[in-house]
Formats: structure tokens, sequence, C-alpha cells
């Protein structure tokens, strides 16, 4: 019986843990000027009610329950809760695991911290669900976490952490983690398997092939130095069957290409993470129907803090993203304050994205990817209350969010915005 | 305790109805006693008020405690103590029954208030003063000072080889920001033997650096005293000859301009020169402002720095030399040679003249031997920090009558700091035992330590020190050293009202402090406090 | 820097250190049992442990265990009873590294469960000394936490009569380790995911009676109290692993325990607090009052020799002045790291039947400024203040000028 | 068409940045700008309004002013225009912020400034006109600052004014403390007394020497009394700028990074005499001070918008917006872009940042142009469109704080200095094309086989065809624009 707890069970995309915490019971009322639903409409003076930690009623002239508490923004909007697919909050900058190239079963979750005032900060600027990411300094390496901003006990809590398995196409997999981790001084570079896009890409094949063999019941050939145990494969079996998503940091065209003919030789699907040059391959992207996370939106015009790969920025990436119909969602990564992600779409609107498709990339595609849009990323009858209310017109730099519901509990409030 | 809480409050509520008085300027020490003062006190103006602490038992520490007396305190100043007291009408009354009151602790060498001070680049090597890094804004820290019971502290940042930063004393007076503050900027010198290194050679070099600063000291400081003997000679001569010059001039008759020679025209001078002082014409000398005037930049130009030559302008090494070929045109009057100005020697100086302690941080028995030798050498007022291996030399710091500030009994056993290795938790009770003033404090390599003095105290205690001296040791002996035993340190008549409400034993942590005050200011109050 | 790796892991040497321990523990057996004649101590206050203290309570032991306590023990008229000030049983400090800093770190593999700390110490050690003039009575000797398991604490009594120390429990809880400091380049994972998951994974194969990871087997199963330092891991992630696998584990090295605080009741692990010094922050020592008020077992430690021992005495001082409870600060010392180091039916209270472990003090234990006078540690005055030639003060003056000569002074 | 365009553009680029700078020496024509919107900030906004520029300054605003005959009419009916926006601190366009020597007054950014840095580019981008250079905070008595236009080909040529002031800093240098760093600034001015107390003396005799007089008072005296005659070219150029300093002849940026430097920078100034003509420079944490900060009445430059600080009790970070607690308090403050990649590095974003934190909107518009230009003394010149000032005129798409809003065109004293449709390096960033592919026109086949870099990328014809209203426009050909060339400078 005990060894139950030891597997892992798991399900098609991100589990939310079933039982909600204790919320309020309190009812509540959200009025705005403007009440971007998600799915295209703006009711104008629209309301939301909110009840039981779900969203119970939305309309336009919604009366005041008894006993209900309003919040009210004249001038203000109301959206969903907004979602970043691929964040870095909550873990710091440090290492990511240097004793193996391959460690799928890796929990992001084990590295979060919870009680970090980076969920705090996003929460106040109207993010309420993140999904963390992997380090990208493993071929592949391990598993995200899904995480809400806040609670009714005011702190950040873990939803699930059997998020998608993140695996790295880029220099960063054989490059980053080798000169910033050594605690023995002067780190080479033979301490890192593959020291070269050609090992990458070998470590990719030799993992899959691997799996594929134990999948077929055929041992693997021993001598395999990047693979630590069966259970390992046994991860990478569940990501070609489709059981676990696989998320895949790349940045340049040659890159991403790279990943689509792997794709295709090995028989898995994807989510495209950072992909700062996906411009380059759109058709590709779009005809492989391949979801993208885009992000952060990089407009230094003197292109210091482009990572080595790359010298090229294209800031209308995600406009271009929509105009080719692609499944995209922005996303800040580790950045917070002014560069978080509600000014991630702010600044892809002044490139040219139209809000609609800014608010989707924050809310609802986010969702989609992370496999919980039945539950959040709209603002519609019978979803988890995760919603904000935006002092002005949202995503622009005048803006605020005056107030931000997590399942229904109002985690962070504006006194001045608060009626009743 | 209700009654007190109750009594507590109307202090407060009081203090925000006079708070506007307050900023009109009544002078800093009366402070609390407008804030108190009733409706009362406000119909007779001539009367400042009172406050009274009524019913706690009280460590004079000029005797023995008495159980149940009053103090009274007016303009920040303590008016009286005792059982017998009578409250004034009209006063402010603290119930302060079932209590304990002392006065304010005082942290004799504390490294708490100095914000971003890293240890590592503690030290200051220049003539730095601790009071520069001082931060007044750390409402928290002196939050949680009050909350040890603590008033005073002298802050240093260090000790490093040689002589080192200035000493500050600060006072947890309401509004730290006020210049009230910083009680005392310059307070000591800091110094230290054997602390920065362990090795014997370096050691030595240490002592032999101090000695020749002192030495150096001397040296300036007579050679000031023959300047200003010189200049004294000088500026005779310069009289005799003015009047020597005013008889021929008389002589002469009145032909030549009337007026006094020397002192007019000098005067007149300026201001003819004054207009050509205006940064317009002055810019266009300039070579940094040039561009305008010549964008191109010559190669000679770019390869010598820009100076221009400036005869009139003696470099400042020469001038002390240079008059006596000058001044001998001059004839009869030489004029004596300034010596330079050494902010760092004068402050050597300060100590050789007694008006500044020294502070020598020593822990071995050697090293300590040796700071008592250089001040007897010097004549300093020595006062010994740290001394860890003190129990060991306990008679001759005694015969020395050097004070003793002694750290945390809690080092730890293995050597975090070589010097501390010797370290003994009995070390106070034996300096105690051998006559040896002892005051404790919580060392400034203890960052924020200083509020649990008291803990420091009672560890003390609990290795042999005798519980009187140990309350000695963070009340009257630490305001002596810090020289302020005049205003601070104990409660009696006249001194500064810096009081502390224990709720039971003063020297047990557990024993929660109740109130705060300082300058008659009620500054902290546990159930304000709320933490 | 690191000190250098002393335990030395193969079986065979480890067979040969246990067989020379043993014999050890037979030498110093036959000195134990030297006395057999009964003493009473009479106590104005007496500290059993186990609730208030007794006025003038009577402690009665014979062959190093507590015949009886209490307030209403009878002796015989003809013994002596000896009259005291205040009697309290001997601190238990869980997680020291006492006659032993650098000789229990072992680095050879990211897994070492079969490493004993009991093989590596020095019982002859000065650090023992100081732990006893504390009022600490039993330590437990915590390998270092340098490796995902780190092998077994040894539990050892701090005195005798003849001044060395004395081993109680060599097969004391395991040391497992999730923490930044177990992060290690060469020979494991280097970041506290993968610690954790290279924990579940070996927990699962010891609990699944595989023949590798025997050592680890009733830890897994939760049969076993064990010791967990999380020093620099993400703690909610260490108190998701705990419940996960069901551990009995007591937790160390707990930082900044006020940001997780319900999450910690919420575990109803013991948790391991301090050492608490000088430069404390109050949101610490409030979270140990919480912690405690919440029903947590809070236990205080020492890290001696690295800190004073007196560190211990402090931080229940200080933590009783942020609004813990004195019972549950004494606990802290006494009951609560006795049953972690699992010898809590031999220490920690003054109850019949228990080892005779008593300190005598001038006043509350807890008030600072109480002096330690006397240390019994079964049945045995092993200290005696002011005693030049006690047990505990035997040997320091010879070591204080071996250290003097070395370095080549005077 | 796209092609054309292109090609027009690439042609513009290939020019170099002399075409500006000629314009700029060139004499002035008279120039009318009419708006849709003219938010002059130095008094109400104005509807359908227009500005009148002669001799690069302007000489009449408002609805029914006077069109000269021989003006050159600019008209743009829906668009928004605002003043030259004034970034007062900055060490864009020096090549390292700070010299390691700690005391060195007789520095002057204007020998680092580097024209053709992007950093002057990325100004007038962002419809800043006027750039305080000034050296960083990592120093005691840093170098003197100057006031340039992002635009010509020398410092001379850019240069505003000279002399904005001596950078000093009261807080610690970077590995040292606020100790050391009070002692060195102790000694640099006691060193400054006693080699001027030398050299007044001795100008006082040589002065006695001149007028064949004998000396009659002691030294001391003779100091004082030299100190009169004392005229900063006495003085060698170490000294001289810090003695001018004392004398009130220039200002200074002081650095204050904590609310305890605040009161040791006013007192030092107060001390030292250069009280009137300071600007502090402060850092986050220096709101606590506020009430000092309104006490001093000098205006106040805000490094960071945001302090943040740890509860001890809670470890919870507590968020402060300082420009909210300076405007309560009634203190004047400008504000500076701050690092970041997206909005903060940005003037107005900034701006729009402090209007998101309740702070009127009127204040934080003043707050990048009125209150910096203060600080740099050019209020009389810059920052609002009014009558006798500088025509720094930046025409927006929109509101000028909104993100939407983008910088179409700037003039500096009356010439085009910036014009969007012409930005190569936008339509670059925007596009995400290198130089050569905007050159070839913008065709490309996506070819997923081929990985060698260099290949011919592949734009959207559509998107490309976006850029297609510019460059007919084409009003003030002969203006500034913005060359690709620049991408490596520095």
């Amino acid at each position: 019986m005990r060894k139950l707890l030891w597997i892992t069970v798991f399900q098609l995309g991100v589990v939310l843990l079933g039982a909600a915490p204790a919320m309020a019971d309190e009812t509540v009322l959200l009025r705005a000027g403007w009440l971007h639903t998600g799915d295209g409409a703006a009711i104008e003076g629209g309301c939301v009610l909110v009840r039981n930690g779900k969203i119970a009623a939305v309309g336009r002239d919604l009366a005041l329950p008894e006993g209900a508490r309003l919040i009210e923004a004249e001038e203000g909007a109301i959206t969903a809760g907004l979602i970043d697919a691929a964040s870095r909050a909550g873990v710091g900058p440090g290492a990511g695991e240097q004793s193996s190239e391959f460690v799928p079963r890796l929990l992001v979750a084990d590295e979060v911290d919870l009680t970090s005032p980076d969920f705090q900060s996003l929460m106040r600027c109207g993010v309420t669900t993140v999904y963390v990411s992997t380090d990208s300094s493993s071929v592949v390496g391990g598993r995200g976490a899904v995480v809400r901003t806040g609670s009714s006990r005011g702190k950040a809590t873990l939803v699930s952490s059997q998020g998608a398995l993140g695996a790295t196409m880029s220099a960063d997999a054989y490059m980053r983690g080798a000169f910033n981790q050594s605690p023995f001084g002067a780190p080479t570079a033979t301490a890192r398997r593959p020291t070269t896009r050609m090992g990458l890409v070998w470590a990719w094949r030799k993992g899959f092939y691997d799996a594929m063999a134990l999948r077929d019941g055929v041992t693997p050939p021993s001598g395999n130095p990047v693979v630590r145990s069966d259970e390992d494969l046994r991860v990478l079996i569940d990501v070609m069957a489709g059981k676990i998503p696989l998320r895949v940091m790349a940045r340049t065209r040659d890159d991403i290409l790279r990943v689509v003919r792997l794709s295709e030789e090995l028989g898995f699907t994807f989510v495209l993470e950072e992909a700062l040059e996906v411009y380059r391959c759109l058709d590709v992207i779009q005809s492989k129907e391949i979801p993208v996370i885009f992000g952060p939106l990089l407009d230094e015009t003197m292109g210091t803090r482009l990572p080595q790969e790359s010298d090229r920025l294209c800031l209308r990436t995600p406009s271009m993203l929509k105009d080719k119909g692609v499944l995209f969602a922005l996303t800040a990564r580790e950045l917070g304050g002014e560069s978080a992600l509600p000014f991630q779409a702010c600044f892809a609107m002044r490139y040219g994205l139209s809000f609609e498709a800014a608010l989707a990339a924050v809310t609802s595609a986010p969702a989609r990817i992370l496999g919980i849009d039945k539950r959040v990323g709209r603002v519609e009858q019978g979803m988890d209350a995760d919603l904000v209310v935006w002092s002005g017109p949202p995503f622009r730099p005048t803006t605020r969010a005056i107030a931000v519901l997590v399942e229904g509990v109002i985690v962070h409030s504006e006194a001045e915005g608060d009626g009743s | 305790m209700p009654r007190l809480a109750r009594s507590l409050h109307a202090v407060r509520l009081r203090h925000v109805l006079f708070a506007g008085i307050l900023a009109l300027g009544i002078p800093g020490g009366s402070l609390l006693a407008g804030a108190i003062l009733g409706r009362e006190a406000l119909a007779q103006p001539g009367r400042p008020p009172v406050l009274a602490i009524r019913g706690a038992r009280v460590h004079t520490l000029t005797g023995p405690p008495l159980e149940g007396a009053t103090v009274l305190v007016r303009r920040g100043e303590i008016v009286a103590v005792g059982t017998d007291v009578q409250i004034p009408r009209g006063s402010s009354i603290l119930e302060a029954e079932g209590m304990e009151l002392t006065p304010g602790l005082i942290d004799a060498w504390s490294g708490s208030l100095v914000g971003d001070g890293a240890p590592q680049d503690r030290g200051a090597t220049s003539d730095a003063r601790a009071a520069d890094a001082v931060d007044p804004f750390l409402a928290d820290e002196i939050q949680e000072l009050l909350q040890g019971g603590i008033t005073t502290l002298h802050v240093d940042y260090g000790y490093p080889s040689g002589f080192g930063c200035r000493g500050a004393v600060v006072r947890l007076v309401k509004g730290s920001a006020g210049s009230d503050f910083l009680r005392v900027p310059e307070a000591s010198l800091t110094s230290s033997l054997g602390v920065s290194t362990a090795q014997p050679l370096l050691r030595l070099g240490e002592l032999k650096g101090l000695r020749s600063d002192l030495i150096a000291a001397r040296k300036y400081k007579e050679s000031w005293e023959e300047y200003d003997e010189a200049l004294e000679e000088y500026m005779e001569k310069i009289e005799e000859r003015k009047k020597k010059d005013e008889a021929e001039d008389k002589k002469e008759g009145q032909t030549t301009d009337p007026g006094k020679p020397g002192d007019d025209k000098p005067g007149d001078a300026p201001e003819k020169d004054k207009p050509e002082d205006e940064p317009k014409g002055e810019r266009r000398r300039r070579p940094h402002a040039s561009h305008v005037e010549d964008p191109v930049v010559g190669e000679e130009d770019l390869q010598r720095p820009r100076r221009r030559p400036r005869p009139e302008a003696p470099p400042p090494e020469e001038t002390t030399e240079e008059p006596k070929s000058d001044k001998k045109t001059e004839g009869d009057l030489d004029k004596p040679i300034r010596p330079r100005k050494d902010p760092r020697l004068e402050l050597i100086v300060q100590l050789l003249e007694g008006k500044m302690p020294l502070r020598v941080e020593a822990h071995r028995a050697e090293d300590v031997l040796n700071a008592i030798a250089l001040a007897k050498e010097h004549k300093l007022r020595l006062q010994l920090v740290g001394c860890s291996e003190g129990y060991r030399i306990a008679k001759d710091i005694a015969e020395r009558h050097v004070p003793v500030i002694l750290g945390p009994t809690l080092e730890s056993i293995l050597p975090r700091r070589d010097a501390l290795r010797f370290h003994r938790p009995g070390t106070a009770a034996r300096l105690h035992e051998a006559g040896a003033t002892v005051v404790l404090g919580t060392s400034s390599h203890v960052a924020g330590g200083s509020r649990f003095l008291r803990a420091n105290a009672a560890l003390a205690v609990s290795h042999g020190l005798d519980r009187d001296a140990a309350l000695r040791a963070i009340t009257v002996e630490a305001a002596r050293v810090l020289g302020l035993d005049d205003r601070l340190g104990t409660i009696e008549k006249g001194k500064d009202a810096d009081l502390v409400l224990f709720r039971g034993d003063p020297l047990d942590p557990r024993a929660a402090v109740e109130v705060v005050i300082v300058g008659g200011e009620v500054v902290y109050r546990k159930e304000e406090a709320g933490r | 820097m690191r000190p250098r790796s002393t335990i030395r892991t193969e079986r065979s040497w480890a067979l040969r250190m246990t067989v020379s321990c043993v014999a050890l523990a037979l030498v110093c057996g036959s000195e134990v049992r030297a006395q057999d004649k009964p003493v009473a101590i009479r106590a104005r206050k007496l500290f059993l442990g186990t609730g208030d203290p007794v006025e003038n309570g009577l402690v009665l032991m014979r062959d190093g265990k507590i015949l009886a306590a209490g307030a209403n023990v009878s002796v015989p008229a003809d013994m002596d009873v000896l009259d005291r000030e205040v009697v309290a049983p001997g601190f238990v400090d869980v997680m020291t590294r006492l006659g032993a800093y650098d000789s229990v770190l072992e680095t050879a593999r990211p897994l070492v469960p079969e490493a004993r700390a009991a093989l590596a110490i020095d019982l002859d050690h000065t650090d023992f000394r100081f732990a006893l003039r504390s009022g600490v009575t039993t330590a437990g000797v915590v390998p270092w936490n340098r490796t995902v398991a780190a092998g077994r604490t040894a539990v050892i009594k701090t005195g005798s009569l003849s001044g060395r120390a004395r081993m109680v429990r060599e097969m004391g809880p395991h040391l497992l380790t999730t923490g930044t400091p177990a992060h290690s380049w060469r020979i494991g994972p280097n970041s506290s995911s993968g610690l954790m998951e290279l924990l579940r994974e070996r927990l699962a194969s010891a609990s699944k009676n595989g023949l590798a990871d025997a050592d680890l087997r009733r830890v897994a199963r939760g049969e076993e109290t064990v010791l967990l330092d999380c020093e620099g891991a993400e703690l909610q992630a260490v108190l998701r692993l705990v419940s996960a696998t069901g551990l009995d584990a007591g937790l160390l090295g707990v930082e900044d325990p006020t940001r997780s605080l319900r999450e910690l009741v919420a575990a109803g692990r013991p948790v391991v607090l301090g050492p608490f010094e000088l430069g404390a922050r109050g949101r610490d020592l409030r979270a140990a009052a919480h912690l405690s008020a919440a029903g947590i077992d809070v236990a205080f430690t020492s890290a001696a020799p690295a800190r004073s021992p007196e560190a211990l005495r402090l931080s229940a001082a200080l933590c009783i002045a942020q609004g813990m409870s004195e019972d549950a600060a004494f606990r802290a010392l006494t009951t609560i790291p006795a049953r972690l180091l699992g010898v809590a039916d031999r220490v920690g209270t003054i109850e019949r039947g228990r080892d005779a472990d008593l300190v005598v003090w001038s006043g509350h234990p807890l008030d600072l400024s109480s002096r330690l006078e006397e240390v019994w540690i079964e049945g045995q005055r092993v200290f005696l203040a002011g005693d030049r030639q006690d047990a505990s003060r035997r040997g320091l003056s010879s070591s204080r000028s071996g250290m003097g000569a070395r370095e080549g002074r005077r | 068409m796209t092609k054309l365009v292109c090609l027009a553009v690439v042609l513009a680029s290939c020019l170099t940045f002399t075409g500006a700078a000629a314009a700029l020496q060139g004499e002035p024509g008279k120039l009318v700008v009419k708006a849709g919107t003219i938010v002059t900030l130095g008094g109400d906004e104005i509807r359908n309004g227009a500005v009148v520029v002669e001799n690069g300054r302007i000489v009449a605003v408002g609805t029914d002013v006077e069109i000269p005959y021989d003006a050159t009419v600019l008209e743009f009916p829906d668009k928004v225009l605002f003043p030259g926006m004034v970034n007062c601190h900055d060490w864009g366009g020096l090549d390292r912020p700070n010299e390691s020597i700690p005391v060195a007054p007789f520095l002057d950014v204007a020998d680092a400034l580097d024209p053709s840095s992007v950093d002057f580019e990325e100004d007038l981008r962002q419809g800043v006109t006027t750039v305080g250079v000034s050296q960083g905070h990592d120093c005691i008595i840093g170098g003197m600052g100057r006031a340039v236009r992002p635009l010509g080909l020398t410092p001379p040529e850019m240069t505003v004014k000279q002399e904005t002031g001596l950078k000093i800093s009261v807080a610690a240098r970077r590995r040292s403390n606020r100790m050391i760093q009070m002692s060195q600034l102790r000694q640099a001015f006691h060193d400054l007394d006693e080699y001027t107390g030398q050299v007044a003396e001795k100008k006082y005799e040589d002065d006695l020497k001149k007028k064949d007089k004998k000396i009659e008072v002691g030294p001391d005296e003779a100091r004082e009394k030299g100190k009169a005659l004392l005229r900063a070219d006495d003085l060698d150029d170490k000294h001289r700028n810090l003695y001018r300093l004392t004398t009130g002849a220039i200002g200074s940026f002081v650095y204050a990074e904590k609310a305890m430097d605040v009161k040791v920078a006013i007192d030092l100034a107060r001390e030292r005499g250069f009280f009137d003509r300071m600007t502090l420079v402060v850092g986050s944490e220096c709101f606590k001070a506020a009430a000092t900060l309104k006490e001093a009445g000098r205006p106040v430059i805000l490094t960071e918008l945001v302090h943040r600080e740890q509860d001890p009790w809670t470890g919870e970070i507590e968020e402060t917006f300082v420009p909210g607690v300076l405007a309560r308090e009634g203190v004047r403050f400008a504000l500076l872009p701050e690092g970041g990649s997206l909005g903060a590095r940005y003037l107005w974003y900034q701006a729009a940042r402090c209007v998101r934190n309740g702070v009127t909107r009127q204040t934080a518009l003043e707050s990048i142009t009125l209150v910096p230009a203060e600080a740099l003394g050019l209020r009389d010149r810059v920052g609002s469109i009014e009558v006798g000032k500088d025509a720094n005129l930046v025409v927006l798409s929109g509101d000028p704080l909104d993100s939407l809003t983008w910088v179409e065109k700037v003039f500096i004293e009356g010439r085009l200095a910036y014009d969007k449709d012409k930005d190569i390096r936008l339509l670059e960033l925007l596009e995400g094309l290198t130089r050569d592919e905007i050159e070839e026109g913008g065709e490309a086949m996506e070819s997923p086989e081929d990985g060698a870099s260099g290949a011919t990328p592949e734009v959207d014809p559509e998107t490309d065809g976006g850029k297609d209203d510019g460059g007919t426009e084409g009003d003030g050909s002969d203006g500034g624009f913005l060359s690709g060339e620049r991408r490596h400078a520095g």
C-alpha cells in the first residue's frame, strides 16, 4: 500500500489538486466600466457575481445580493486573472541540477519558494496563476509546477508539482551551468556531457531511443552515460505516449527547426518556450500547430541583454504569431516589477498586438497550453473566480490592478475600490 | 495591570494633544513634560509638568534598592527619588507597583545602528567617525533596542590595527532624526592589538605603529607650540615696526595718504577684483570649458596633463620653506614657518592631552599588558575592550585602574576568531574580584546584539559575578566609561531621566521591559509595541 | 575549508572500528558500576521535568538510576541527605559534534547511511567538559550534513567520574539532508530538487525490502525517528516530502520558520531550533513561541562546539522573553530532544527508573544568572563548581599550555 | 513600392550624421507647428493651436497666433505636441560612469562624451531633448556635469549648458563605507582650506609688496584678508572647481543613497556654502526624510521609484512608492529612467507609473520636464512650451503617458531632429530584419532545411508594407535621422 505513495499517478496535462482550499463563503459582486470575458466579448458596465469560489453569473445588470461585497470600478475593467505559462518566479537564480544532463524526475516544485515575495508582487499586478518552468541548464530537466499566487491564507499555494517535462535545445544545456556552478574553482567543459550542439542532439536521441527500446521490451544497450535509471526513461515513454506534455526551450531558428525535426523523428509533440527567433520560421510553427510561449519581450534597442545565441530582435513577434493563427502565450519568465506579465502584454500591444489578442495571450491561451482552460482563463459562469479589476483600460502603464480574486478570495484590494 | 495601562494611555493621549506645542520648540529635555502636562498645568504656565513613577522597586545604584519608591521627573530630569516623596498635584502618574525601575541600560560596546556595515568592510584606516555610519532611520532596530531596555549605546565600527575610528555615543531619544540622537559624536578613539592578526611579528608591528604614531603626534604638537611661540614673537616685531613706521610717518608729515596704511588698502582691492571673478570671465581661461573656442585639442595637450603654470600659486608643500628666502628681503622680519595641519595627528594629540579616551581591543594577556604599558608611557586615558584573557592578569589591570569593557561571555569554544580562543566566561567575575572596573558590552562584532545586553550580564552573574556589580556594569560603570556619569547611569536627583521599568528581575531576560523613558519621555511601551 | 573526510565507509574498516569500540565500551562499563550506595538529594525546588516544580522534593538514586523522586519520598533515617537549592534534569542537546568536530564528515558517496558517528568520537575531548559545565548531560553527536544520508547519530553522556564521556546509544537516529550543505557537484545532486528526488527514490526502494538501502528500511517505513536537515532547502517542499513519505522526522536547520509557520504546524513534526545567540532575530525567537503554542514539539540545540553549549539555555531564555511558555522551553531542553535521540526512556526527566542525571542550580535553571553548582551523571557527581580538582576540570590546564606551546608563545 | 521605400530609407541612412549637424549649424528659418493638442505645461492644454518658432525659440503659442508669411508650417491635426523631455542625470554617452580617483573635481564629462552613443539615439526616439550628463554615484567628489541635446557631432556642438554642477556623493562608494566616505570628503574640503589659505596668504603679501607696503598683520589675519583677494584663477586645476563650488559659483548634484544621507548632504552644503545651487540625487529610502527634503526646498532627482524593505518581524517585503510620498509632502522631484528590460527605461513610462500610483498628472508630467530642467538650471530655456523658451517640441501620436503613443517627430531648437518614419533602427527592431535584409527589400522564402545563418529571412509582405506611409510625408527631409551605423558604437 505504501508503495502507492511512491508511484506518481499522472493524468493528462496538469492536474489541479482536487480539494480546493477552504475558501471564503463571501459572495462578491464586481462591477466595472468594461468586462472583458476573454472570448472576444467586451460588455459595457459588466458585472461578475462570485460565489463559493466560482463565477456564479456574468452579465450587464446583476443585482447586489444581500450581504454581498461590492467592488466597483466605473472607469475600470474586469478580466480573468492573468496566467504566466513559463515563469521562473520563486526560484532563485541558483543551480540547475548538474549531476546529470538527464533528470526527468526532478520536480521544480521542490525548488519553488512559495513564500517568495515574487508571488506577492505578481499577485498584486494581476497574475493569479503561474507555471514555474524548469531551469534550462539540463538537456532534460524535470517537471514544472503550477502555483496560484494568492490564497485565503495570503500566500502562494502549490497546485500541481507534476507539470510538463522541460527540455532544452539551446547552448544553455552545455554552456551556462558549467561556467556558473562549479564549487571547485575552474570548471572544465568535460564536466558536462554534451559540449556541442551535436552532443546535445545526441543526448536527446539517445534518451528517446533508449526509452523506445524499454517501451518495446528490449533492454536498452548499456553504457549510456546520460540516463541514470529506467524510471527516468519511463517518463519519456509517457511523453511519447502523450501522457506528459513536453516543453522545449529554444531560441534560434535553427534550434527551433531542429526540435521540429526531432519531434517528427521521435514522435512527440511539444510546446515551444522563449522562442526568440520564432518569427523566422512561422510557417513551420503554423503548419505543425506548435503552441508557443513567447517571452520575455526584449526591447533593448542596444541589444545588451540579448542572449549570446542571437542578436536578432523582432518586437512585432507577438502580433506576427497572432496573424499566423498560432496558439501563443506571453511570459515574463524571471522578470518582475515593471517587466511583469501585464507589462509584457502592454508592450506587446505597443508593438502591434491587438488588445483582445494580448488579453488572450496572458489568460485563455496559457490556460489552454497548461490544460487548465476548463477552470481558468476566461470570465464565464462556472469557472474559478480568478479575476482582476483594473483601474482603467488593462495593460496600460497608468492602469493598476485595484482588486485581485483567487478562487473567489479577495487576495488584494485597494480601499478606495471597495464599495458596499 | 489595567491601572498602569490606563495611566499610560492617558500619557499617550495627552502626548498627541500637545504634539503641536512640542513642535513649537519647547526645549528637548522637557518634551515628555510637555506631553503629559494636563489642563491644570496649562492653567499655570510657569510650572513645568511632572511625571511620577510610583510604587516600583527602584535600583538607584547609589545605594541599596528602594522598595515602593517614587521617582519624579520634570523637564527630562529626575527631580526627586525616595519612598516619602510628595507627588505634586497635576502630575502624570505611572503606577509601577510590582515592577523594578533601573536607569536606562547602557551598552558601552555595541555594533548596533550602523546599518549597512558589512563586517568585512568594517574597520577604517583613516580618521573615520562611527557617527557618520549611525543610521537614525533604523526604526525597527531602535525599537528592538528599547525592547531590550537599552537607552544609550557606544557605537563603533570595529577595531583596526593602528588608530581607527572614533566611536559615538547614541542616546535613543524620541525623534531619532533630531540632533540629540548623537549624544557624543566623538566619544573615543579605537584601536586594537592582536585582533586583526595572530602573527607574533605583525602583532609587534601593531604596537610599534601605535607608539610611533604617538611619538609623531607629540612632535607635531611640539612643532605647533614652537610655531605659536615664534608667531607671538613675530607679531610683536610687526607691532614694533608698525609703531616705528607710524612714528616716521608722522615725522614726515601729512603728505602721504591719511588713512591707516595697512588696513584699508587690502580691503579695497577685492572689490575692484571681484567683477573679474564672475564665472564668465573665468570660464574663458579654463581649459575644460574651452571646447567652443578651441575645439581642436593638440597632441601636446593630450600627452601631458592640462595644467598651466601658475607662478602666483605656490604648491602647498613649498610654502612652508619658501618664506625664508622671500622674507629675507623684508629685512629683520622672519615669518615663522607654519607646520602642516594634519587632522589625523591632531586626533592623537587629543589623546595625549587626555581629551579623549583610547579604546584598545586586546584579548591576549600580553597584548593587554602592552596596551597598559603604552598608556602609562604616554599618559593616555586607556579603556580595555574585549580582554578575554583578563582573568590571568586581573591584578595588573586593577592596579592600573584601567576600566575593562567585556564582550559577550558566549563566544564559541572553538576559536571562531583566533584572538578569542582563551576566552573564559568567568573573566568578569575574576576582574571584579581583583578590584578592576568592569563594564559589560555586547561587542561590535555581533551586529544587533545590543538588545540582549541583559542576557550578557546575567550570564556573567551565572559565572560568578556579583549581581550588583553586573547591574552596575551596564548602567553606572558604563556611564562612567563614556564620561557621562554626571548625567546618566544612576537614579538620583538632577540626572537625566533615562529609566526602564521591568516586570521582574532586570537581569533576567525573561522579564519583560514594560516602559522605557528617555529624557523624561516615554519612548517605548510594551502594550503599544505589540511585539 | 572542507574538513577532511575521516569516516571510512569500507565495510572492513567499519567492522574493525565496531569491534574496537565495543571493547572500549566494556572497559568503560567496568568503571561505571563502581557505586551502589544509595544517594539522596533534597532540593528546595525540584524540577522533575514532568510538570510544575516540586517544593522541597527529594531524589533518591542508586546504581546510577533514580529510585524515587518527588515531594513524598521518604528515606531511611540513617541516610545522608544532601540539601541543595534547585535540582533539575540534565539538559539534552540534540545536535552537536562534540568530540568529533571534523571527523564525522563523510563525502565519499551521495548516501552513506551505514556511517556511524559513534566510531569517530574522541570521548576524552575537552569539548565534553564545556558541555557538562553548561548543564548538558546527554548529547547527540550528529554526522555532518554533507550527504543525503549521512549516517547514524551517536548519543553520548558528557561526563563520568573519570572525566570521560560515555556512549549511550551507538545506533542513534539517521541524519538525512535535503538542503544546500549536501549540494555536491562531484558526488551527487547539486540542487535541492535533485537531492529530494534522490532521497525520494532511495526511500522508495528501501521501503520495498530491497537488499540495497537496508540501513534505511525502517526509516523509510516511518518506524524509526530520523533527523532531517533542511538547511537552505525550501521548507514547504521538505514538508511535502515528509508528509508524502510518512517519515518520522525531526527537522533540523529550519531557516526562517516564520514564513511557513502554518505548514510546519500542519506537518506536526518536531522542530529543532537554535542556537539563538546575541545576534538572534526577533522573528525567529517569536516563531519558536508560536510553534510550541500550536502544539509542535520544539527542541533547542547549541550546535556545539561551533557555538557555545551555553547557547542552549540562552536560546530558551530568549524565546521565553518572546512569549514561549516556560514549560515548553524546559521541555525543549529535556524530554523532546531525548525523544528525538531515542533515549526518552533513560533521560530527560527525573522519574523512577531513569538515569540519575541531575544538575544542581543556584536558582531557576532558565534564569540565565543562575549558577550551575553540581552535575550528576548516572548517580555520580561529575562536576562541582569551585572544585579545582573535579573531574571536568582535569586536563584543562594541560591542554591550555599545550596550545600555547604549539603556538610558540612565551 | 516596398522596395523603393526601403531603398530611400537606406540611402538616407548612408548619409553620415553630419547631415543633421550641418542643419543644426545653419541659420534656422521660421517654423510653425500646429497640432490638435498642445500640452504646454506652462499653462493649460491648447486645442488646435500653433507654436511659432523663430531662431530656435518659441515666439508665440496659442490658438489664434499670427502665422509669419515666410514660415514653414507643419500641421499635425490629430497629434499631440509636447515639450521635449529632460533627462537630468544620466551617464549615457560616457564609456564609464566613474573615475577611479575618488576626489576629482577637475574632471569634466565633456571630455568623455561620445556624441555617437546609442544612448542619445534612444533619447531622441523617446522624445528626450535635453540630457544632463553627469558622473556616476561611485565617487566622493566627481567631475563636472553638462547639459547636452542628443544631437551633434562634438560635445561643444551638443552643449546646451556647461558646468551644470559638480557631482558629490555622501553615500559610500563601492567596497567602502560611510565613515570612510565622510572622512575623505572632510579631508577634501580640509585640503582645499589649507591650500586656499596658503594661496590667499601669499596673494595678500604679494599684493602688499606690489603696493610697496610692509606686512602689518599676522599670518592668520593675512589669510583672511587674502581670501577676499582670491579669484578662482589663482588656484590650480585640482582645487579650482571645488573652490568655486564653495563660493556658490557653480551648482552641484549630491547623491544621498539613504535617508540618513539627506541631512548629512544638506548640512555639508550649508556649511560649505553651496546649498543654494545644490540638487539632491536621492535613493529610494530617502522618502523617510521627506520632511527634511521639503524644508530644504531644492528639487530632488529620484533614482528609484519603489522602495522595498523587509519587515523584521514578518519577513515580508513592504513596498513604498516614493514619488507618491514626495508628492504628498510637496517635494518637487525629477524622474530618471531605471534599468530593466521594458518600460522603466523610458521617462514617459516613469511618469505614467507615477500616475498609476496616484500622483497627479500635472506633477507627473512636470517631473520629466520642468523639474529636471530646474535641476539643470535650465528652467528658463526648456521643459515647457512657452514663449521665450527653446523650441524643443515632440510630436506624439497620442497621450504622452500612454504606451500606445509613439514619438513621431522631435524638434530641437526649431530643427527636426528625429522622424519616426526614417528610423531605420526601429524598423529593424520591430520587424526583426537586418540592414542587409532591409536593403534587399524584404522578399524572403522560408527554408527550414537550410540551417546556415545569413540565409534570406522570411518576411511577411503584408507586415512589411505597413511601413509604406513613411517617407512620403517627408517634411524636413534635411533633419536628423538615425543611422544604423551607430549600432555598435561605444
